[in-house]
């Protein structure tokens, strides 16, 4: 099935729930209200026209005005795939989990945590996984500043070569 | 040798009234520790250097090849370099046993050199127990290793300790029935006795005595596998799940100490089987010379041995290692009952045959090569199908 | 009478452990030699790599895909590639697509056999490792040869390769797969089939199409299981339709559908299929360029798209957003390893440790693609 | 039955298997290690053995580099850093600075691909270790030099001739965006039109290079191909004017201005970074 028609059957069923519908090419997506996310994955998972059996992938994107968590679903029995898109607000995003629906879920939502901080309702493990448990931030969001040094190691080295004109700037400042 | 002694004794050599007993002892140590430096180091060590080479072969590479001619002396230099090392006890390991570890480790090592028989009379103790000696002394490695994994304080280490004794004492019984067809046939438990009982001819060997014998010699070899810790039963110190089983915590000499018992160990299976099976030095009567006919069977029962440690090299450099499960079952499901139908089979073929059938020499020696024809066979095969050119260098 | 008190042991494996392929760390909870559970802690070789996506612009990020996966760098190369191709809509010369073709099915061949070679190092048997890197290194040579790297080529360029086949390759690459082919039979006479590798291998951990789908297993993995599914044939991209190859599925021949045996073999059997694609690509190969014109300041349109590619650890996804300036807003990857570690601990209830080791080693779980 | 097939299945299984596999070990016993004995017992370098488009360390030939800059911009990781002068009166570039970071390179090309010369270029060396990060700074330039302008007719330093071959040889290997190969005669490369035309603090060079690495504003409408490529060998141009583009490497935008360095990584910014030896103390160009 067309991911479009894909998105269509979801607004039959969730009209109001289904927020836009993009054209945006390549690939076309359906932002979706954050709390009828579940409701929808379990709509296109169990229905069998649809029968989003994998979530192929899930990550999310920071625009800095918003978080947009990004669900790629992907259906082996009719080999149609879908995008659908949830846009939180910057402060302490939530959204529920969908763990429960499919269980690659589980970590790429902890990834999430991890590196954009978009917090995940019901997620049964919600640490962090790629980063250190006591990292300061969200290193995957537009603002992040990278600490200059962790646990007194330094994460910046400095790069022996200069260039001979900002040397110049350097030296006229 | 004690007659010598006794005579030197006599000849006032020691004194005008030396102790008997006293200069046994000396003459003794004296004599071990000549077995020792001459025959047990050395072999244990070099035979690390042959084995690298020949697993380096075996998987196209070149080896070590550096230190000295072709890098014989490499086994010097991993020594040198051990003994440099600092030696790390941690901090809270049980220092005691810790220390006390490869100590009985080696121990099990050397104590059964005393009954290897190298020739007719080079033999330092011809016990009437001597094979029930040798299996005894050589499980006591287990001793060893368990300490070892248990004073490591270290969760890998005390793993590969559980595993080493479980695996070691279950293989004492698959091995130890499989000596017993051997004292059947003989009545002997004496290494010079058992290996007199058999012939130079490989059709008088007691491999080839029945065919009970030859299942025997087999569940022999792969039992002394597993209580040296030889792929394909290496757990205890199984590198890729236990880093280094019980010897992770170990450094420097102790380090060195285990694995100097680990390939010695090797020579003494091997020792075990070239005696029982394979005729032991047993060479045709080709000089009235007793020290060419020594030597002559020195030659011949260190050349057995060899074979069968390259053999067991040649294992390790083929097959992947059992798990602990599978270990066992092949213990208990497998060699424990085909070992009793050995025993019992022997048991009959000797009610009919007390003498032995010397047609069933000839039957199974033509098997055996039977089998070597068809494996050399598949070897030329495998040589072909990979379109290699050929290349023969005994030592690149 | 009364029971003996036992304790669970907790036991920490890595991140510095000969078996665990890179930095990975595993709790482990165990009773003696069996697992309760184990609990895989990744992260050692996060680099950030989606970061520096961000910053380093569409061509300069090129090399850096080597980084996501070096053991098969080709596969990355080709999905950054082909996401960017995907979104400023440009169009690979059919020549320049046979030369991916063909460098990543020597890629596929070089990680395949680096997989099945750290299977026999992980159970015991140095020497199958050995020969499948022997084997590897003639690859290696050739890859060389053909884009001056061993390992993180940067071969690839948006809107094609960055090097023709230098003269004279094609024939040594014919050769070379003449010489594979039979090598592979050998491989398995030595070790495939060797009867304690089966009994090492079979029955452990098997996972089922279910499963496998639902933890988004991918590529060797998933067919492994009995799903057939490969996006070369599935979602063909680059000039795949073109060649005649097999996808092989698990059959659970040697014990359960779905097992370790399973997954190992798939990756035997993707390297004979392979050998067979790129004798038809080397046979066939097009005239033309190879190499579409590109600007250097590559700015895509505003959009977002997703690529998969059928890496050697299964089905890629490269999902890149653009903002019409000249640095991706943002990229991400999706790996077969990252999907692969999040069964591991599901999987391992009941293992043996031995089994673990066996386990990661079956998965082909590669530390840098799964933290990037 | 059942069992007591499998049983002796699992044994006669066991027995055959290993049997095989013991019999491909053995041949291997027959067979020629694949080992190289690196780095003494070898008959020939490994440098020299390795194929021509071998990324290794990076080597400058300062005689033919044009100044455009092409490689300081296309490196994704700033370990090159350049300087250059204009001579307003000579409307020559003189190049005062050229370091190269090889503890920083990744050894990734993208600086040799847009070289018009191949003045930059990676060699087969591959030998790198040093006691110090700082000895790992290539120093190419002791003293400003005047950067290379392609000549009318064909060069007459044979020196640089030789240089100038090699360079050209060397960046007709990378495909050319569009055209049809093979690489080593279509000479697409043809001398590439050098820096004339220029104007201060816009480093047209690159603009007329042929694949500038400028950023333009929006993908730019190729330029229209020079015709008559001329082999590469006669290094020589019909002094094409900067304004035309090249003849190779068409493709690419002519640019208009130079582009910022796409890298925002730039650690050249840490202040107080760089003990920067004023006299170029750093080692010669890795030549070996």
């Amino acid at each position: 099935m067309e991911a479009l028609k894909i998105y269509e059957r979801v607004k039959e069923r969730f009209p109001d729930k289904v927020l836009e519908v993009s054209e945006k090419k390549p690939d076309p997506f359906a932002a979706v209200a954050a709390d009828a996310i579940v409701a929808v994955g379990r709509l296109l998972h169990d229905d069998p026209e649809t029968a989003m059996d994998c979530l192929s992938n899930q990550t999310g994107v920071d625009y800095k005005d918003r978080i947009e968590v990004v669900y790629h679903l992907f259906s082996y029995k009719h080999h149609h795939t879908c995008v659908l898109k949830v846009k939180l607000p910057r402060e302490n995003p939530t959204v529920a989990t969908v763990e429960e629906i499919w269980r690659a879920a589980n970590w790429m939502e902890r990834e999430i945590f991890d590196l954009l901080g978009v917090n995940f309702d019901g997620h049964s493990d919600m640490r962090r996984i790629l980063m250190p448990e006591d990292w300061p931030g969200y290193p995957l969001r537009k603002d992040f500043v990278e600490p200059l040094e962790y646990h007194g190691i330094s994460t910046v080295r400095e790069s022996p070569i200069l260039r001979l004109d900002q040397k110049k700037k350097h030296e006229h400042a | 040798m004690q007659k010598w002694i006794d005579s030197l004794i006599a000849r006032g050599d020691f004194g005008p009234h030396p102790s008997h007993d006293l200069v046994y002892a000396i003459a003794i140590a004296v004599a071990c520790a000549l077995v020792l430096f001459l025959v047990a180091v050395p072999f244990a060590s070099v035979v690390t250097w042959v084995e690298r080479r020949v697993w380096a072969r075996i998987q196209s590479r070149i080896g070590p090849n550096r230190v000295g001619p072709n890098g014989f002396l490499q086994w010097l230099a991993d020594g040198i370099k051990h003994v440099c090392k600092e030696d790390v006890i941690p901090e809270e390991a049980d220092a005691r046993l810790f220390k006390l570890a490869p100590y009985l480790v080696v121990l099990a090592f050397i104590l059964p050199w005393a009954v290897m028989p190298f020739s007719s009379a080079l033999i330092l103790a011809d016990l009437n127990i001597g094979i029930l000696y040798m299996t005894a002394i050589t499980a006591l490695t287990v001793v060893g290793v368990l300490m070892a994994g248990w004073a490591s304080n270290n969760k890998w280490s005390l793993i590969g300790g559980i595993r080493s004794a479980a695996q070691i004492i279950s293989y004492e019984i698959p091995a130890g029935l499989s000596i017993f067809p051997v004292v059947l046939m003989t009545g002997t438990l004496s290494m010079q006795g058992i290996i007199r009982a058999q012939g130079w001819e490989p059709n008088h060997w007691f491999m080839f005595a029945n065919p009970f014998c030859f299942v025997a010699t087999i569940i022999l070899f792969v039992s002394s596998l597993a209580e040296n810790n030889r792929t394909p039963f290496d757990l205890p110190e199984a590198e890729s799940e236990l880093v280094a089983g019980f010897a992770t915590e170990y450094s420097s000499m102790r380090y060195l100490f285990f694995f100097m018992a680990e390939w010695g160990n090797m020579f003494i299976a091997a020792a075990i089987i070239a005696t029982l099976f394979l005729g032991g030095w047993q060479f045709p009567r080709v000089s009235a010379s007793a020290v060419v006919m020594n030597a002559l069977q020195f030659i011949t029962f260190n050349l057995k041995v060899l074979i069968l440690v390259f053999v067991s090299m040649w294992i390790r450099g083929t097959l992947p290692r059992v798990r602990i499960d599978q270990m066992m079952s092949l213990c208990w499901k497998y060699f424990v009952p085909i070992s009793f139908v050995d025993l019992i089979g022997t048991a009959v073929w000797v009610a009919i045959w007390p003498d032995g059938n010397p047609i069933a020499g000839w039957v199974m020696l033509a098997f055996g090569g039977a089998v070597a024809v068809l494996f050399a066979w598949r070897v030329t095969y495998f040589t072909r199908l990979a379109r290699m050119e050929l290349y023969f260098h005994p030592t690149i | 009478m009364s029971t003996l008190r036992t304790e669970e042991m907790t036991l920490n494996m890595g991140p510095q452990h000969p078996s665990t392929h890179g930095v990975l760390r595993f709790v482990i909870k165990a009773d003696g030699e069996v697992m309760r559970e184990a609990i895989p802690d990744v992260g050692y070789l996060h680099r950030s790599i989606e970061k520096i996506a961000e910053k380093v612009g569409y061509h300069g990020f090129m090399p850096y895909t080597d980084r996501v996966d070096y053991v098969c760098a080709m596969f990355t190369n080709q999905g950054w590639g082909m996401a960017c191709e995907k979104l400023a809509n440009i169009e690979v010369p059919r020549r320049g697509e046979y030369c991916r073709v063909i460098a990543a099915e020597f890629n596929r061949l070089a990680s395949h056999l680096l997989t099945v070679g750290l299977m026999g190092m992980d159970i015991g048997a140095m020497t199958p490792f050995l020969h499948a890197l022997r084997e590897r290194e003639m690859i290696n040579d050739l890859i060389e040869e053909l884009c001056g790297a061993r390992l993180t080529f940067n071969y690839m360029r948006i809107g094609g390769v960055a090097w023709d086949l230098p003269p004279g390759w094609r024939e040594k690459a014919l050769a070379y797969l003449d010489h594979l082919d039979p090598i592979i039979n050998e491989f398995n006479s030595l070790f495939s089939y060797n009867k304690i590798c089966v009994e090492r291998l079979a029955k452990v951990a098997p996972i089922s199409a279910e499963d496998a789908i639902n933890y988004n297993l991918v590529g060797p993995n998933l067919r492994a299981s009995g799903v057939n599914w490969d996006v070369r044939k599935n979602i063909p991209y680059s000039v795949y339709p073109e060649f005649d190859f097999e996808v092989p599925l698990g059959s659970g021949e040697w014990g359960i559908v779905g097992d370790a045996m399973d997954r190992y073999m798939m990756r035997i059997r993707e390297m004979v299929q392979s050998s067979r694609i790129l004798r038809q690509a080397l046979k066939r190969m097009p005239e033309g360029p190879v190499l579409a014109k590109v600007v250097r300041n590559f700015k895509p349109p505003a959009g977002e798209c997703q690529i998969r590619v059928e890496s050697a650890r299964g089905d890629q996804g490269w999902y890149v957003v653009s903002d019409g300036t000249a640095f991706p807003w943002r990229v991400h990857v999706r790996t077969g390893s990252f999907a692969a570690m999040g069964i591991i601990q599901k999987l391992s209830r009941g293992l043996m440790i031995a089994d673990l080791v066996v386990l990661i080693a079956s998965l082909d779980v590669i530390a840098p693609e799964i933290d990037r | 039955m059942g069992a007591s097939g499998s049983y002796f299945r699992h044994i006669k299984d066991a027995i055959v298997t290993i049997f095989d596999g013991m019999a491909v070990t053995a041949s291997h016993l027959v067979r020629k290690p694949y080992t190289i004995q690196y780095p003494d017992r070898i008959a020939v370098r490994v440098q020299d053995t390795l194929p021509f488009r071998y990324r290794g360390i990076l080597d400058v030939d300062l005689e033919i580099c044009t100044g455009c800059l092409a490689c300081d911009r296309a490196c994704p990781i700033d370990c090159i850093a350049m300087a250059i002068e204009k001579n307003a009166q000579t409307r020559e570039i003189v190049i005062s600075q050229f370091d190269i970071d090889i503890a920083k390179c990744m050894y990734c090309g993208l600086c040799s691909e847009p070289c018009p010369t191949g003045a930059i270029h990676h060699t087969t060396e591959f030998e790198g270790a040093d006691y110090s990060l700082e000895s790992l700074i290539r120093r190419f330039i002791t003293e400003p030099v005047v950067a290379y302008k392609a000549k009318k007719g064909p060069e007459p330093d044979p020196e640089v001739a030789g240089l100038l071959e090699r360079g050209m040889k060397y960046v007709d290997e990378w495909a050319q965006p569009g055209s049809d190969k093979p690489p080593a005669t279509a000479a697409a490369s043809a001398p590439k039109p050098a820096p004339a035309a220029a104007t201060p603090r816009a480093p047209i060079p690159a603009a007329a290079a042929p694949k500038p690495m400028a950023a333009a504003p929006r993908p730019a409408v190729p330029a229209p191909p020079k015709p008559a490529p001329i082999p590469a060998t006669a290094a020589a141009t019909p002094a094409a004017p900067a304004a035309s583009a090249s003849p190779g490497g068409s493709a690419d935008a002519s640019a208009t201005a130079p582009a910022v360095s796409p890298s925002p990584e730039d650690t050249t910014d840490a202040p107080a970074a760089a003990p920067a030896k004023s006299d170029n103390g750093g080692d010669p160009p890795a030549d070996a």
